[in-house]
């Protein structure tokens, strides 16, 4: 049994699926020969071979378009995005054609893609390379924005995302690509996609995040757990459609809802779920709904970026300042 | 200084503006069916789109593009293309969809606010109209690149205006089936406008041809108004692309002799001369000279292709008229293959609503 | 004094900032001899000259990044993009550039441009022409989102627009672009950014909204204050950055919560104003926060789009559901 | 068929690896001081690289972009710009950059993290580092229509690789400038890789120079190595540009001889060999055996120089590492011009968080 990274899982998943149908087709900036600037591709074109791994000219408009065209005539392209940053010009090829390929044509035309993106902060990169867009598209209606959170879930949702028949944007917390390792048979089973996972049960507050901000809050959860605190925590991993039923289940239990994200706070993807249990769960609602996000600022560049973050210690501050509401 | 590469534009132009041949006629050009079963092409996508505005003018239908003067490009593409071959149209290009089997009806479902007429009875692998100018041209290239990974002996074909060749979208589908020797073709229709933007505006690109040399692809310009050009040309570089040699740029030259769409008054922003002239040069008048001169086309003919045209289009329009609103679970039913939890609410609110009359 | 319809303000506007200020020049596809699509820019090319209104190429991405570019130099852009649907190719600029520019050069640099954008249904549009993807861009950080919703509105928040020193998207509303006359003297009055402007003072509930549905809201609480219901309606204005005290004052008097937008509901402008009032008035809150909006799902053609668009019965519906909860 | 365009792509290059004139010079290289200062220029540039590469490997410094291989193409561009003209680079041309006045520690600042990098003493009105490929094409383009329509006789100039030609806001900004007619110059640094992608995958043309052809501009390519060759082609690209002539693009032919940046390994996808060979081809050898060869330079002056550039080095890098982090206020006074009511209370929060060491 293969114990391994979250990368190395995302490579599996990968590898998986291109020896099981050979209409998933891998493509990006850099994904062949040097598989991937993070490597999540690597091994995989000398595997497959170079038609199936393919390196694209650097134009994210054109992967997101062709990828568009290759999933309607019957393709299964799983396509990279280098770093969050550079996927905003493939935003009109993602919102004007794949996510309503379906409904425009009543279903004659499906656009079964995936665009995986490494995204957010904290690994002291560049300009443009720590963003979290992902509440961006989790308002577009026809897309999934699914993210990971564990090596586990990256293979099982990664190989649900490329058997969807619709198109998937799978976010990759890049902070956590190489943090833990995992043992993850490589047994081709998918996870579920459009389901909470919930990572802790907990009686005294829900505390909702995903990504790598799973992490800190399982960290937070385990150091308010030595207090007597005991907390709930759910990873999203489906951001978008949300399922808001396990989150209002877990509110309608504990009472209270933290919600923990890196990405800047305001419109953000906790903004959609506190909305939801404002609606459907205001009466279980022992003290307000609190979000430990992002400022609402530009990611600063690396040295300023440990601020801009919510580590451990605002998860903490968080739920303490909700526990004391 | 060295001189390290060099380009060449060419014109094609077979039939000039009276009829007159300007060179050899291709093959096909031999078969005289082929030359009528174009020109009622071109002649039934005229009245198609003379009745179509005026459906919307009676309020039937919504915002129409109108492809007056374009028949010859349109239906010139249309009867290069085989079956199998992958069309990712922009939006007035009626006469190459209706050739390769799209339903008139289905036409006007589209411009009548109804998603089901891109559920089409074209070719199934067909992309439908496309508004966000110059996107398709990347599905073209991802088509091709389905087709060649398969080893299928298929091409995609791409057309967009003038004014979609400012688009980046479009340099990155040349550079890309470049760089791939994808088998796609890239149809430039050059009508001279974009809505209200003169072609010198767009570009200091002496010929939309040309750019074709950005991406290192072969780029010709043809008469747009001469089907016998266009159908050769596309013919010619789907060959070429089924040999695995790669993507063609192909420029037609034509004119936009209506407005833009009919929510658009041209008169505002172009003289009614320039129109004038160039109605002189559309591309009706002189394949019946060419095929009248020859013997091939009489007015008996005219009529009787006329009329099958007119009663075709009335029926369309009547079947258009009569297709009863989609229900409102379309919207939902057709957003992922399977519907997820959290909409299920919101489908049912939407039924219980359409049944109360709410909205 | 002038009586104008909220196009007509909008050209008013433009004719007003460019005579003031020189270095205001109006830019986009059609926008001169054509005067715009929806004719907003009407009359300017005759009257400043082709150099101060330019017809562009067609290119969206090119229309947003030259408008950076002339802004970082001084200039004043009012840059149209034709449709909302069109915007996407133009979301790279923004993010990445329009709203980063003074951040990333401490000021060095700065961004004073406006992107005007018509958006919403309700106008038997064609395909790609019914969209009110406001909320994707209140997400990020460094621009604003204006919405006006009526003729003074329209006037004042554009100026205001122009002046401003930051970038700003301004969504047009086109659906109500010639619904009504107010009179609007020319006075090159800006009205304030940042701002909810309170439409109709109530008691038993606020209703928030922004854009086109401000009609529909109205007219809801018309016909409810005949019930004897006192609705307070919010017009939002500027989406983001949110005046978040306003909203939360009213609800902590009405005690009840209804927003209504056009967009599909999840991640949207709802959402935010959901979770800032469940952060900061949560005690005060008698029954759930109700979102009336769009469904989670394309909006559809014309011949569907009144059943997907909240219309004045939905806003009734969800404002009385409120009421009974 | 008819020619109805055709084009020439021309190579230019003055010196050849050795240092041997093939061409007439132009004036400026008659200047000895300013051969010199060019010479200087790109020995200060490898220097301050070197220096850049190792603060990285030893944890002092950020991922770092190295320009080891391009310094004539980038001194040339510095030399042959006015102080008032505006530069839009890319992320690696440091030699444009220090050229035009930005301070090293500036530079170490940037890749250290930290914005006040990009608040630097060169032209204020230049444009920072730009990591989203190609994106400054379009700035350049929209500060040349500012200059426009002040009627300045200022240009703009960008820069971007190889790789960025295939994004289509290069060719939107190209086919903008054609149309306006603006005064502006496009730089391709052709280093013949994006990274891991060689240019043959890239695209199929064969010089980037005549993708000017797509949007009826001049274009020419240039030996990247030759400063000369570089500067004297930018140098009439302005001045053609401030006649009002318009845009130009200018492709210069040079060869990434570092990794992609520190945090590539380039030896995963390139043979040695081929970097071996390009290393003969680099561009200080060739400047210097010119000028030693015409008695210009010499060992001492190399010493000299070399003294020289390192102290001022060690100078800029002590000021980097001796320069605070910024406030966490930071990140909230540069976002607007002022700050909105409701971030009042996040930079509050910010500040109490910093001080109590939270985070
Ligand atoms: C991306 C995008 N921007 C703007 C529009 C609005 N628009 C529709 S058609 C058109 C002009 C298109 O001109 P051209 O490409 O020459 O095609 P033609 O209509 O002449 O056939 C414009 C600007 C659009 N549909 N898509
Ligand atoms: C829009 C965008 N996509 C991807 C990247 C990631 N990336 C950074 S540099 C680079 C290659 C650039 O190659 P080239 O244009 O030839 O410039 P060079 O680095 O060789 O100078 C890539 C893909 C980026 N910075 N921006
Ligand atoms: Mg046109
Ligand atoms: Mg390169």
């Amino acid at each position: 049994m293969a114990t391994v990274t979250l990368i190395e899982a995302v490579t599996m998943a990968l590898a998986h699926e291109m020896a099981r149908d050979e209409r998933v087709i891998v493509l990006g900036e850099d994904v062949g020969v040097n598989g991937g600037v993070f490597r999540a591709t690597a091994g995989l074109q000398q595997r497959f071979g170079a038609e199936r791994v393919q390196d694209t000219p650097l134009a994210e408009a054109m992967i997101a378009g062709v990828s568009v065209g290759m999933a309607a005539q019957g393709m299964r392209p799983v396509a990279e995005i280098q770093f969050e940053g550079f996927v905003f010009p493939a935003v009109d090829q993602i919102v004007n054609h794949a996510a309503r390929l379906r409904t425009r044509t009543r279903g004659r035309l499906q656009c079964p893609m995936v665009l995986r993106v490494p995204y957010g902060g904290g690994i002291h990169a560049p300009e443009h390379h720590s963003d979290s867009p992902e509440a961006m598209f989790a308002h577009m209606p026809g897309i999934r924005v699914v993210i990971p959170s564990s090596p586990a879930r990256a293979y099982g949702l990664l190989l649900a995302a490329i058997r969807d028949p619709d198109p998937v944007i799978f976010f990759e917390p890049k902070r956590i690509y190489r943090l833990q390792k995992q043992e993850v048979p490589d047994t081709g089973e998918a996870l579920p996609l459009d389901v909470c996972y919930t990572l802790r049960e907990g009686d005294d507050v829900t505390v909702v995040t995903w990504g790598a901000m799973t992490y800190e809050t399982l960290k937070a959860a385990d150091q308010l757990a030595g207090e007597g605190v005991s907390c709930e925590v759910i990873d999203v991993a489906t951001l978008s459609p949300l399922d808001a039923e396990t989150l209002i289940e877990s509110v309608e239990k504990t009472g209270r809802l933290v919600i923990v994200h890196e990405a800047p706070q305001s419109f953000g993807g906790g903004a959609e779920i506190a909305a939801v249990v404002a609606e459907h769960a205001l009466y279980s609602l022992r003290t307000p709904i609190r979000r430990v996000a992002g400022y609402d600022t530009i990611m600063p560049l690396f040295r300023l970026e440990s601020e801009y973050m919510p580590g451990v210690a605002r998860v903490i501050e968080g739920i303490r300042e909700t526990l004391e509401d | 200084m060295e001189t390290i590469a060099d380009f060449e534009i060419q014109h094609s132009q077979f039939l000039d503006p009276q009829g007159e041949p300007q060179d050899t006629l291709p093959a096909f050009a031999e078969d005289a069916d082929s030359l009528r079963a174009m020109y009622a092409s071109m002649l039934l996508a005229r009245i198609f789109d003379t009745k179509a505005v005026n459906l919307q003018r009676t309020g039937k239908l919504g915002t129409y593009a109108s492809c007056l003067g374009h028949e010859a490009s349109h239906v010139g593409i249309g009867a290069a293309m085989r079956p199998e071959d992958c069309l990712a149209p922009s939006y007035r290009e009626y006469g190459a969809m209706l050739w390769r089997g799209v339903q008139m009806h289905e036409i006007l479902l589209y411009w009548g606010g109804d998603e089901r007429g891109s559920d089409f009875a074209g070719p199934r692998h067909d992309f439908p109209f496309c508004v966000p100018i110059a996107t398709q041209c990347l599905h073209a290239a991802g088509a091709a690149m389905a087709y060649q990974l398969r080893g299928e002996p298929r091409c995609a074909v791409s057309i967009n205006g003038d004014g979609g060749t400012s688009e980046g979208a479009f340099y990155e589908a040349l550079n890309m089936a470049g760089a791939k020797k994808l088998p796609v073709v890239f149809m430039v229709i050059n009508n001279k406008w974009a809505i209200s933007v003169p072609l010198e505006l767009q570009t200091a690109s002496r010929t939309l041809a040309q750019k074709a040399v950005a991406a290192g692809i072969p780029g010709i310009q043809v008469d747009g108004n001469d089907v016998i050009a266009v159908r050769h040309w596309v013919e010619r570089a789907l060959e070429r692309a089924r040999r695995g040699e790669g993507p063609t740029l192909i420029e037609t030259l034509t004119y936009r002799l209506s407005d833009h769409t009919t929510a658009d008054d041209a008169s505002r922003y172009r003289p009614r001369e320039e129109v004038e002239t160039a109605r002189k040069l559309e591309p009706l008048i002189r394949l019946r000279r060419y095929m009248e001169t020859r013997g091939l086309w009489n007015d008996e003919r005219e009529q009787a292709c006329r009329a099958e045209a007119i009663e075709a289009v009335d029926r369309a329009v009547e079947r258009y008229i009569n297709t009863p609103r989609a229900p409102v679970t379309a919207m939902f039913d057709y957003l992922f293959a399977n519907l997820p939890p959290g909409l299920v609410a919101q489908r049912e609110r939407a039924v219980r609503r359409a049944g109360g009359g709410a909205h």
